[in-house]
């Protein structure tokens, strides 16, 4: 199987689409000629290869780009927009939020808007607070609005074409921090449903709900946790809205015991809907404490030290874990 | 210019539609509980909608704001489904979700309408992206207030529309109002026209108590958007004759300027037009009225009877669930 | 006591502030001139009595105000300025989230930024879900913002006077639907320290966590429930952030039973914090699943049937209250 | 306009500090792990910071952005204090907080530096305001990208500042390049400082690679606006000779232009004019230079060997707890 990283495989699933429907276009701030010149990158090569019709880079003007995309979209084409790094989302919020989000139901179901916004996000390559912000709970407390964030390339790949296939906006945040390291991807066609979370690990002990980077680091705890006989089921939601609850559910009437793991800050994180929706629907199987290990509640700060601080780690979630076994 | 008397009477009918329509919406307000939310009329403001629509194909788009009855049903939206939605009524072309602040009539090429000021900009600009990418001859017309004129949308919008030089015509419709505020209290720049150098684009000013003028701007900035050289800029100075809503005492708003406009109504400035080139008999004028004023009362009639959305109806349409 | 709207008692503590500091100004707007002639609404008659140089009506321009806050602030004075509506607080977002909240930890601690955005929130007055979108959770999940979301006009009073006298960015969200209703406010100078939340009724059966217009329904359902001999504990939150835990784990120690109460959106909603905080502070003291009664996953539909239905209301309350005794 | 020796001695500094700085932190960011994050460098620009920091006052404040390192030195900032922070080190002067890219320096009216684009400029009204509230005679300078132009929140800013006649002077730093986008591929408009007339206020192009000019368009509009006569826009028409930052290949930069705005460099320049005034000779330009090196590299010592930040220290600066 090739083996690509996620920003290739991102790179991939556009490319299909794009050779598939002449009405999928990319627009974003240096998505086509860029200051970087690096074919694992998501949008490299593609300006090359479907022209500058079709590939779209704009000015710097985040409102504009995702404006663009809901007018192109009830127009009927197929947006696939960027949104450069999560802070930035903030610009383009009225766009996404109250148009994208609301005008298919203030037109009683009559206009659509086929859509998706890209954003890159995530700690880890020491730019500080105003480049470094996961703002998925923003995103998911939105009716209207999907929301995806894939942990593996061929996740990636495959709900990302799932994505710009829906007929419905679709949020979909990547994080760098995945874009370089190799996985597995299918080389034939194949689609990811969005709305399935991914069990990417059984175990009976505790169930670890997570998603995007923070997968990768709940792998990892578990496999360290299992020579201490500690078996982790590790649940990748993949995509938040819609939030596949059975899934979870499911998981945790057999372990008894919930761990959510996210990068983003503590409060009001996305951890808090995971935990509510366990404790309304399965608080009897509960058998200890909620747990979640999350980004401090603090702007995550540039400085290496504090940066990696910043960042859940396994040693962070395994003593999570073990303190409620 | 010479415009067609067809599409003068076309101007004359739609202006006089929009005047019996939110005549009436005034006085249904006056009912407690009759009509929901805000009611935002643009009295004395309907020959910038009529005369933009007049100049439109029916397959052009516009891109619409909070103070939509004029643009909408001069492209052409059904009375009774307007009124219907104003009611909140599961008939109403939104099947009561919008109510009358973002009314959406995909049937006439106004996909979404937004209340957000400034809202509609950016939106249009990727409407008309759609029509070029599409190679399509159509054109987008965004319609939005003065007050609209200094949200940071309108910049990004027509920096982008006329750097990919998009079919879009850009009308802002200058009441002199943003809510309460004068339009010298909120920028400093003697026309919103005048701005159009800044991206660059033309940029027109035009009498938007005129139809006709406000039809032949609208025709000539079509048919450079339409021929592929790009956006225009076009500000019809006009005035919003009640308040910002229908609670609005316009206390801040002189007497004598309210009546110096009101002087200049475009709907007998036109009609006497008409009337003086022989085209209308005063006879006809009134029995157009008459059926104006038939054609609303079937809107309210048709209102009234609808039924309201049943409770479960509020989950629909959030999704396209097919998908 | 004085009886007083919470429009009214907004009023009182701009005022009240205002002539105690020469550096507390207001912008926002149509909070000056107004389309409303109405003594109930916050900002009535502070034109007339400070003048145009500390009351500034503002252009349509919702980054500008958010922005006119941040400088101004940093450079020392203490703005007061308005959204609005809540939905329009994304076009101000960038300036409050990634300026309001992120300068002072990127100086190091230097910088201070003593401002309050007041936001009028609320669904019940048939103008769509452009309007009346509950988005608290949002600025909740923003480490370097207060958010304060009143319930009565003395809190709205107290908490706002407060709220100037931070140094820190105040996020201060009123529900207009409580401008009119009268409520008692003591007439001598008053602070309420924000981070405590406040008690607004007990009972040992069951605690409901809430805030803002919600709490009245709380309050409307534990009477009605009082006969039925069920007692209820309404635990008003009035600070989101700093959320005061202590007052909630008490309390729920106590009753053994949570639900909570909002109008915002039920996915992603503050309701999944407050549970979160429960299950992981005080899980061996619950004896029931959590529940939630929130707004229901749709934008505020104006239809007046389906906009009450979108409303919580005391029905729903003492149902779910009724599902987990 | 004569412009003061000493000034033009200031100026030299300044650009000569920045030279030796940002060349010192290029190397540095070659040695992996020693710089964490991006590094974003004026070479080329240093006339910029120069000139407007020499028209201005010392409490008059500045707000910049993710370029930063050009107006913080001539500003005043200690060099040790800026790379430590760079560094990320606890000496920073943000304590290892902020970085390069919002580098905030209060002790020389810097009060905080945004990388978010455009960004600065409502947060430079605001500081503006707060001046003409106070009544002073001080005015605040935003410094901003081409680019910048294009967002929204550039709109917005400069018609408030407009209409508030605000003491505030937007210098728009025009390096030709937005991140890979060249300038005629983000806007239209032939030149940014056309906008000013769109709000209205007073707009100004100057040879930005000119310390001189740069100085002199300065002190203008910082007269103007200190007057009580508003803001202004000037446009720096400048070149950005590296790369957006250090990892840029630059290959969307015709060599060729490289090369020719390499040969306009504002130093030289500068130098040039003033050994054949007389005023400096080249021996005294030479130890100017080692002067420069020198505190750089001390700078880069104290960074060097200034410990991390603790842990715990992450917490902290969140809020202000005596509140
Ligand atoms: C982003 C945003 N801010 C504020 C409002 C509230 N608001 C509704 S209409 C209006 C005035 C708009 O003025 P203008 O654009 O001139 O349009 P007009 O009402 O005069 O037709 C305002 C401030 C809004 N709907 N959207
Ligand atoms: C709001 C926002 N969008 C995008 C970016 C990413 N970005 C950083 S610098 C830059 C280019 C800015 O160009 P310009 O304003 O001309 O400044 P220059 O880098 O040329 O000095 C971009 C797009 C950002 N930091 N902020
Ligand atoms: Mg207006
Ligand atoms: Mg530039």
């Amino acid at each position: 199987m090739q083996q690509l990283g996620m920003g290739q495989a991102v790179q991939q699933a556009l490319r299909e689409e794009m050779n598939r429907d002449p009405n999928v276009f990319l627009a974003g701030e240096g998505i086509g000629v860029s200051i970087h010149f690096n074919p694992y990158l998501p949008t490299h090569g593609l300006l090359d290869e479907f022209g500058p019709d079709r590939v779209k880079d704009t000015p710097v003007s985040e409102q504009a780009i995702a404006g663009l995309a809901v007018g192109a979209s009830v127009a009927g084409l197929r947006p696939v927009v960027e949104i450069m790094f999560n802070p930035f989302f903030t610009l383009a919020s009225d766009m996404i939020v109250n148009h994208a989000a609301k005008l298919r139901y203030l037109s009683g179901g009559k206009s659509t808007f086929p859509m998706v916004v890209r954003i890159k996000t995530g700690a880890g390559f020491g730019a500080g607070c105003q480049h470094s912000h996961n703002l998925e709970a923003w995103v998911a407390h939105c009716p209207g609005l999907k929301v995806v964030m894939p942990s593996t390339p061929a996740d990636a790949k495959g709900l990302l074409k799932s994505a710009i296939r829906d007929d419905n906006p679709v949020v979909f945040i990547e994080d760098m921090m995945l874009y370089f390291a190799p996985g597995p991807v299918p080389e034939e066609e194949f689609l990811i449903p969005l709305g399935k979370a991914d069990v990417k690990r059984e175990g009976e002990h505790v169930t670890v709900v997570t998603w995007s980077k923070m997968v990768g680091v709940a792998l990892k705890a578990a496999a360290q946790l299992e020579e201490e006989g500690i078996h982790v089921e590790v649940v990748d939601l993949r995509t938040l809205v819609p939030l596949d609850k059975e899934t979870i559910l499911a998981s945790v009437r057999r372990t008894g015991r919930l761990v959510v793991l996210h990068e983003a800050t503590r409060t009001g994180g996305f951890a808090g809907e995971v935990c509510a929706v366990v404790t309304e629907e399965a608080f009897s199987t509960l058998k200890a404490p909620f747990r979640r290990v999350t980004g401090p509640d603090i702007p995550v700060p540039v400085s290496p030290p504090l940066e990696r601080f910043y960042i859940p780690d396994e040693e962070k979630l395994k003593a999570a874990i073990r303190e409620i076994l | 210019m010479q415009v067609p008397v067809e599409k003068k009477l076309e101007m004359l009918r739609s202006m006089m539609l929009t005047r019996a329509f939110e005549d009436t919406l005034q006085e249904l307000c006056q009912i407690q509980g009759k009509i929901p939310g805000m009611m935002i009329l643009c009295t004395g403001q309907e020959a910038v909608g009529s005369g933009v629509c007049a100049a439109l194909e029916p397959n052009d788009f516009i891109i619409s704001n909070h103070r939509s009855h004029s643009h909408l049903l001069a492209k052409g939206a059904d009375p009774k489904a307007l009124m219907a939605e104003i009611f909140g009524k599961r008939t109403g072309c939104n099947k009561g979700k919008s109510g009358t602040l973002h009314l959406s009539v995909p049937e006439v090429n106004a996909p979404c309408t937004t209340t957000v000021v400034g809202g509609g900009l950016p939106i249009s600009v990727g409407v008309a992206f759609a029509q070029k990418y599409r190679k399509e001859k159509r054109v987008t017309v965004c319609l939005f207030g003065d007050g609209a004129a200094d949200e940071g949308s309108f910049h990004e919008a027509l920096n982008l529309a006329s750097l990919w030089q998009l079919p879009v015509v850009f009308v802002c419709e200058n009441n002199l109002y943003a809510g309460a505020q004068r339009y010298e209290e909120h920028t400093r720049v003697k026309s919103i026209a005048e701005r159009a150098a800044g991206y660059p684009m033309p940029g027109a000013v035009v009498d938007g108590n005129d139809a006709l003028k406000v039809y032949a701007a609208t025709l000539q900035a079509r048919d450079h958007a339409a021929g592929g050289r790009g956006p225009t800029l076009i500000e019809c100075k006009t005035y919003r004759c009640r308040g910002h809503g229908e609670t609005d005492p316009q206390h801040y708003q002189p007497k004598e300027e309210i009546a110096l406009w009101k002087e200049r109504c475009p709907i007998p400035r036109l009609q006497t037009e008409l009337l003086s080139d022989g085209i209308l008999s005063s006879e006809e004028i009134h029995r157009m009225e008459e059926a104006m004023r038939e054609a609303v009362q079937e809107a309210v009639r048709f209102a009234e009877e609808s039924p309201w959305p049943a409770i479960e109806e509020a989950f629909d349409d959030v999704y396209v669930t097919n998908s």
